[in-house]
């Protein structure tokens, strides 16, 4: 593996029918990071539900938008930005509700977030209000010393 | 093409058996949300989700087994899934979706399932 | 399928690594388009060709360069863009041996040029010295009367 | 993982079997020719290259035939290619090899054709 930075950007119509090509994307870098399977599988996840999330919420479905996944890889690990140009909202005030109170009140949703925080090592947002907004997601690559 | 899913449609003493193919997400859950919601509708309230050909889900699929799995309790039924593959389950897991759903190797489990508990005991 | 114009970009280190991510996303986009597998291998080849030359050719094997892709999908065809910043050529200079010539001079080179031609139904090079060299090539979506 | 290419090597009656698998495009081509290279080093010189496994070719591959085909075939060898799957002998075909190539259907028939043409006649 080189030791320099690798950079690979993505930009595609915020579809959810792309969702898969984001999805392969993703999977070919976790793949050249060295991820196993099932850690590949997790950071195809993260990135699917942060990307999905902009398609719904930030763009409310509006498929004439473009949605940016930049990907860096360095020797430590892989970074994810998801850029949308779309509605900004403040992840602190999304509160993060039991599972039997989401079925018990019928919610389809609610889980993204959640996914993310678990399958990263990091997961971080950032808003600039008329310009755009940021959702980086950082996973470790594990140490073979 | 682009996004393959698939779901396969069938009833075994008297329960509906949905076999899920493929991929699950935002995109294609829709599609799977109007076959459960077809199932009830019709008053077939005994589903066996089978998903031992489903090679991928997001949360837009977990979403659906949660958001009509107390209607259709309510009403004595049951969603059941079987079938999970090693990938596929560790997402259920990380949710805690095994705490809430009955989910069983295959469907002469989830039959068992349905003998012994029709609904899922909290 | 929409009738409006879908535009898909990807960038990736100039490394023959990444040519299978490329493949994928070209694919991805064929399939939306409606290409057969057939046809769509053609256009995953067609591009692959392009992609590999600009790294061997264009870089001249610099993996610390970047490649650009820009897929353009309408209601009659999928025209892709592969550019670049490495050193320019002029295609008119380039001469199309016969197969059993380069067989007897043994070449391992100069198919990748022809693939594209009987690949594709337009290739067209643009070269802006000092700025990009630019190879477009189109695809036309079969109608469907 | 990112780019799986693979080559399986054998003997059978004095030809080398050459099997392909999975990729071969720019970032694998390398591999195959250091394959050819090291048959032809070692004097083995009748080579079968079974493409039954070979999911891709792009024209670095086919620049490998494309070189060493005529340095084998002076001393007397040759490379037979058989087991293309129709999505790879199309390339093959846009490109003219099948005038240049024995092309035949599997490695028995490439046998047979060592039998009746050593060297393929042009
Ligand atoms: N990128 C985003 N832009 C705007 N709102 C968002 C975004 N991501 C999440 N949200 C808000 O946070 C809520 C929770 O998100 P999530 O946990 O992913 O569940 P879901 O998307 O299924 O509702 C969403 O319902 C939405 O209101
Ligand atoms: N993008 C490019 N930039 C610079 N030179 C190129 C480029 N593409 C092709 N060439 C030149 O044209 C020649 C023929 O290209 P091609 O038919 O693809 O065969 P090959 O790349 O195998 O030599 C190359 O050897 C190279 O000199």
């Amino acid at each position: 593996m080189a030791s320099i930075e690798r950079t690979f950007k993505l930009q595609v119509p915020s579809s959810t029918e792309n969702l898969i090509i984001i999805r392969e994307f993703v999977s070919s870098i976790g793949a050249q990071a060295g991820f196993s399977p099932a850690e590949n599988a997790k950071l195809e996840l993260a990135v699917d539900e942060a990307c999905a999330n902009v398609m719904e919420h930030a763009y409310g479905k509006d498929t004439t938008k473009e949605l940016s996944i930049r990907a860096t890889l360095d020797d430590d690990s892989v970074q994810i930005e998801v850029v949308d140009t779309g509605k900004p909202f403040d992840p602190g005030t999304i509160e993060q509700k039991d599972l039997d109170k989401l079925v018990s009140a019928r919610k389809s949703g609610g889980l993204g977030m959640r996914l993310m925080k678990s399958l990263m090592d990091e997961v971080h947002y950032l808003m600039i209000p008329g310009q755009k907004n940021e959702l980086r997601m950082v996973k470790r690559r594990k140490k073979t010393l | 093409m682009a996004n393959p899913f698939a779901i396969g449609k069938s009833a075994q003493e008297g329960k509906s058996i949905l076999a899920l193919e493929g991929y699950l997400d935002a995109h294609t859950a829709p599609q799977f949300e109007k076959a459960v919601e077809d199932e009830f509708e019709a008053g077939r309230i005994r589903i066996i989700v089978d998903c031992s050909k489903l090679s991928y889900i997001s949360s837009a699929g977990l979403g659906v087994f949660m958001s009509f799995v107390d209607e259709i309790r309510e009403v004595g039924g049951d969603i059941k899934i079987c079938g999970l593959t090693p990938k596929v389950f560790q997402v259920f897991e990380i949710l805690g979706f095994p705490a809430l759903f009955d989910i069983v190797d295959d469907i002469p489990a989830a039959m068992k399932k349905y003998e012994e508990s029709p609904v899922k005991e909290s």
